[in-house]
């Protein structure tokens, strides 16, 4: 029901450790490849992700390299599909399952906030539960009503789950599979917005130096961004603070605040839980002004949350309260009316300038 | 309450299905061979065969019509129901004015064909605004996305109906694989359980966009999902007009008499992709189709009505003609996007809140600045301000 | 499954006009009974409802007064419940819903997402849904696992929805009056722990001052408590914000304050959404100093909403950052360990002393 | 994908369950009269009733031990398995060790019956966490809540073992309400689908709290529900061990030779309130629970093996006897309350977050602040700091 789903992941075939153009949703595509190669638990499976290769593609040539077993259709029902991958992980299986967009997520909510986030905790930690729910999101491609909706704060406010949100391909590749390694259940939010964004990477280099990521010298398992924070431009007036396909429009603000001189920080959160206190406090301390940017509503949201911390912890170092530029507090519109609902440049600019500077800065 | 208790017998049996689907004209337009049917289900009359024949026509060209407005870029997106017209034609002739109907995004030929206009219709599809009709005035709800929870939603207009003494009937459409959905076996369940005036209809074209039937169920058919709520199932050969609209039309007197919900299935199959953005090649072979173009509705009525001399060359015309000032229609409409961008605020409540005015007065703002390219706000004709609406519910 | 469901509401069988002493849930009960008596388009179901009463009897005798077509017991299905209490506002009538425990509400979360809050939006204004979906929520009642979840954050991030949650009897009355009477839906979040709790009230008067203050004097509806906080108790040092359970928390803290000479502003929020930032923020003008105090797990909650609504709004009145007492981010404990978890009077005077006080003061 | 396709016929009948729950003792315990079953259930041999009846003796007095426990106030909560006993030792006794049981909040029974360890298996109930054993011992998952749930659960532990080629078993649990949940159908309809190895149990014992079973469903009744999912369904009585032994074996064998689930609908009666805190006088009547006194499962079986002369009242004695230990084993558990507050934030993940790492230390400090009295962990065996687990799963 979107108008994007024939796009196809430009997956390069193009020879390991060449420079290759990846889209977002083709290092996706090739991570989950990678981690099915792995480890032989590992398994995909979800609405249309098997003979179809997904919606968005993301899963196109994994059924036919891995076989039925490994990579399958589903009935066509999220709590079922959720569920049944919590019992596969119980059992010794590393599910990897895609909800088909945002909002049809929701009916597996009950499975995902009651038994998927809390299972390792109710039993102690007995039982823990490898397991990924891979998840579509976020507006800007002119979907029709229910497939463009950022629903992070639903599973950030949910103790027990990790929430990750690439934004970039290099991110799509290492934080896809950081999160089927990852021994509890991760919330893995796509951007719709940024599947078909490309970058021209060196395969063989993504893949050596994410395996060199993986372990510390004393073989305990490390992960390249889970509760990593990055700093995605340096600059020193104000800290641009955003996730998934806000980073882009923040990376554009600060270009177009470059241009008139002001130094614009843009700090890429990528993991909301955990979250990165320790990277983004320094952020903001160094530059004493910030501005949050998500596309969500911004009513208790995760958004709020970065305020409220930074509040709570640089309170003394702000120089302005710390504006949000977010979602408004509607529905998602329709697709002629979403430019108006999105965070864009302008709001960005619009937000920064109002962070108090001194006549003469 | 008492152990052991009697299940089987001819109460459960009259809730399974009938041993094959029902059909009344096969696939050449002839009669069909009488079948061992749960029900005797005569042959509808002709007047309400040449309706719906002349319907299907319009159903068709809607189709076509969608479909190159979206190859036009005039309309975002087109779930078609190419083949399955029968379905749509006889889910809405088979209701009174009065009547609910309960599509899904597939089923705008089903609404068209209860009287709605072409252009609101579709207007969801052309990206403005969700929706693009009032749904209280034809009785049409708004057309689902999110899978099978719209029957629950038609469940509850017949029980309020029904608490009323009202004897609207409500006709709940989904697709085979929104069959699989919890809220489909809850919807029926509360249908059953409250004997609530309920006709769903699942319309199985054997795909959820890529997946085939055999993977949303392994039960003898969808039909027989009715007797586990303990309502009747039916099965219907869905490429056939009279055949659908006897079973349809059986039970919504059956609804309407106080006899509680009926399933049925019409057995037919999407001649399309999934919609424009889909590519079925990906997933169906092109010979599987080719079988299902003998069993076309439209072909089969109008051999059926022909071959009983029912149906005259200057009826067709007719018929075509009407379908093409549709057509027309749809090509005219949309000629512009007169939406406000402030109506982003407008109907999130009836009251505004705070919240909302302040974020309202912001975009007015912004789009008073005029740096918003497209901004209609900032015509000279400015968007009203965002008022409470006063706090009553309709 | 909950060790507190045979209690039963004192509901007073006093006459009119006497001061009788009204359990929370006793007013619930008041409230549902007059609505239903007033408006023929009232009805109210869910599980154990009908015959039972309630788990908690808060719709104890309603069945029987108002007959089984006004109050009744559903299939247990929390999706069907809402999804049919969503068709029946369609087509005329004022559905009051029960969900019988906060995380029993979940399997209905799509169709209190997807649609109960969207289809006012969808439709142009021309479908307005006038449903109330009660929920006990929150924890402090020794309930086993998922039947002390404080779900508030689901519904207040949701645009479309009202969220309400009163703390007193007496709101408890009004606010759910309120809610029956608004035009939207409402998810009227009620707190466990308070169904007990007990104040004398004058049923007449009670009454009487809701019918009076449910029209002005153009006759458009009005509502005594959406979206308008309350001061619950005046201060001048600093404010504590707070909503539901946690106000008995915030009231108890005060006066503690009190005898160490420290004077607390309590507010009561009451309405999530609509939030009521004037007198929220005024309150917060008045004192420059704010802690906030919420069951919920804090990250990306309410509580992150009011303090980063504050920063924003009050900045340069606040002499100390706005802090948080909330539940850890952890799931709901067992009954034992419940206490640790709960915001109580000591974390909450605690946080009142971090909030950099001068030496002198 | 022809149309039409014939369903009914003996394809569908064999999903349909036997014309009345199959019986093997009647009420007297006497061997019941032969039935009209679609297969032939032959009793169980006289070893398995005797095992069985010894966990009879066990469940019945766990039910009425762990009652106690609750007036005294040592137990929160216990919803009682009493009258369901026989449901609830057959759910055990069918299973191989390497099968799995998913139990719901009433099956402490089951779980003791299958080996856990009856202090543990009731630890929920006690408050101090969750779940008192460690799931994966004896393949019992968590003493499901939030109803329906475990099914699907209990579906995906099938799926994996099917892949990897063992031939394990999931028996899973749920009651007459819980069948009503989406995601009761959700779980039989992937189970059947990808015919995996699961028995699905559903105790009908008439109520969900006060809710009867006519408000649940208008089915013939819920074993009638297999159909629509293309899985056998049958119905039981539930109050005979020998019948459920035999029906739920031969279910277990199907699923263990491939045959993919059943479902079994065990009619029974829950002859206690819902659990200690509801008040089941103000929705049945004390006459409708007397009715189903002389059906009780534990009687019959003993009046069955005492006629045959399998059971002497030395092996009574003993039974009796191992139940009475059982009961110790109950009053003498939670001794003390040892739980480290600290442990709140051990589990949530495997590496706690540094989020965590704070509040947790916030915690430690209270406690050593000791202001909480019953601080357990301000005692000097301090808890131990909040370690990252390490990063493997299991
Ligand atoms: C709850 C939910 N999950 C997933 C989707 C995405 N989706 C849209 S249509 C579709 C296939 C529906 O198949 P079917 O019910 O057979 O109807 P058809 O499209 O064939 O008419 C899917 C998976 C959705 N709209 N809602
Ligand atoms: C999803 C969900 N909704 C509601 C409840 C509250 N609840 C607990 S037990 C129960 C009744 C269950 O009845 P049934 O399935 O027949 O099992 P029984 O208690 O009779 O064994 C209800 C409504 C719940 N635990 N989970
Ligand atoms: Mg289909
Ligand atoms: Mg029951």
């Amino acid at each position: 029901m979107t108008a994007v789903s024939d796009q196809r992941p430009a997956l390069a075939d193009a020879a390991e450790g060449d420079a290759t153009v990846l889209t977002f949703a083709g290092a996706l595509n090739l991570a989950l490849a990678d981690a099915l190669e792995a480890d032989p638990t590992v398994l995909m499976f979800g609405e249309d992700v098997g003979t179809l290769g997904g919606v968005f593609r993301v899963t196109d040539g994994l059924a036919k390299r891995f076989g039925p077993d490994r990579c399958f259709d589903t009935p066509l029902a999220e709590s079922g599909i959720v569920g049944v991958a919590i019992g596969m992980a119980m059992n010794g299986m590393r599910p990897v399952v895609e909800m088909q967009f945002d909002a049809f997520a929701y009916p597996a909510l009950q499975q995902i906030l009651s038994h998927a986030a809390k299972f390792s905790n109710r039993t102690r930690g007995r039982v823990h539960l490898p397991l990924v729910i891979r998840i579509p999101y976020a507006g800007g491609v002119g979907g029709v009503e229910h497939h463009s909706d950022s629903s992070e704060a639903y599973y950030a406010h949910t103790p027990g789950l990790t929430v990750l949100t690439p934004a970039t391909v290099q991110d799509a590749y290492r934080m896809l599979r950081d999160a089927i390694r990852w021994p509890d259940p991760v919330v893995f939010l796509e951007p719709k917005k940024l599947y078909f964004a490309k970058e021209t990477v060196d395969l063989g280099a993504l893949r050596e130096d994410y395996a060199r990521d993986t372990a510390d010298r004393t073989g305990s398992p490390r992960y390249a961004a889970i509760g990593k924070a990055v700093v995605a431009r340096p600059g020193t007036d104000a800290t641009l603070i955003a996730y998934g396909a806000s980073v882009p429009v923040a990376l554009a603000a600060a270009e177009a605040a470059a241009v008139e001189g002001r130094s614009l920080q843009v700090l890429d959160v990528r993991s909301l839980v955990p979250f990165d206190d320790e990277t983004v406090m320094a952020a903001v301390r160094r530059t004493g002004r910030a501005v949050v940017i998500a596309e969500a509503p911004g009513f208790a949201s995760v958004a709020s949350e970065i305020v409220a911390r930074i509040q709570e912890r640089c309170f003394h170092w702000l120089a302005a309260p710390v504006l949000r530029v977010t979602g408004f507090d509607i529905p998602y519109p329709a697709p002629k009316l979403e430019h108006y609902h999105l965070p864009d440049v302008d709001r960005v600019l619009d937000a920064v300038d109002e962070l108090q500077w001194e006549e003469d800065e | 309450m008492d152990v052991p208790t009697r299940f089987s017998g001819p109460a459960v049996q009259s809730l399974l299905p009938s041993s094959e689907p029902v059909q009344l004209i096969d696939h050449d337009g002839n009669r069909a061979a009488p079948q061992v049917t749960k029900e005797a289900y005569p042959i509808p009359d002709v007047d309400l065969l040449l309706r719906g024949y002349r319907q299907l026509v319009t159903g068709r060209r809607v189709n076509q019509q969608a479909s190159a407005l979206v190859r036009q870029g005039r309309l975002a997106v087109y779930p078609s129901s190419f083949g399955q017209e029968a379905c749509q034609v006889a889910a809405a002739l088979c209701l009174a004015p009065g009547d609910w109907l309960f599509p899904t995004y597939r089923d705008t030929v089903a609404a068209i064909a209860r009287g709605l206009d072409p252009v609101q219709a579709l207007g969801a599809l052309h990206g403005n605004w969700h929706c693009g009709y009032n749904p209280l005035e034809h009785r049409v709800s708004i057309a689902a996305t999110p899978l099978a929870t719209q029957l629950l939603h038609a469940v509850g207009v017949a029980h309020a109906a029904k608490m009323r003494g009202e004897d609207t009937v409500v006709l709940a459409m989904c697709g085979d694989g929104a069959s699989s959905e919890g809220d489909f076996s809850e919807a029926l369940n509360f249908a059953a359980v409250f004997q609530l005036p309920v006709v769903f209809l699942i319309q199985n074209n054997q795909y959820a966009i890529s997946v085939p039937l055999s993977r949303q169920t392994a039960a003898p058919s969808l039909a027989h999902k009715g007797v586990g709520f303990g309502m009747p199932g039916e099965g219907v050969d869905g490429n056939d007009l009279a055949a659908l609209l006897a079973v349809l039309g059986a039970a919504v007197r059956h609804a309407r008499d106080g006899g509680g919900p009926t399933l049925v299935e019409a057995h037919t199959y999407r001649m399309e992709a999934h919609t424009n953005a889909d590519d079925a090649d990906r997933y169906r072979s092109r010979e599987e189709v080719a079988q299902w173009l003998p069993k076309d509705p439209l072909r089969r009525m109008e051999a059926y009505l022909r071959t009983r001399g029912t149906l005259t060359d200057d009826d067709a015309e007719l018929a075509a003609a009407a379908a093409e000032e549709v057509a027309a229609q749809l090509r005219n409409g949309w000629q512009q996007d007169d939406v406000d961008p402030l109506d982003l605020f407008r109907f999130v409540y009836s009251n505004p809140t705070p919240q909302l005015r302040e974020q309202a007065a912001q975009l007015q703002e912004e789009l008073a600045r005029a740096d918003k390219p497209d901004a209609v706000g900032s015509t000279p004709s400015a968007p009203q301000k965002l008022q409470p609406e006063g706090g009553s519910a309709r």
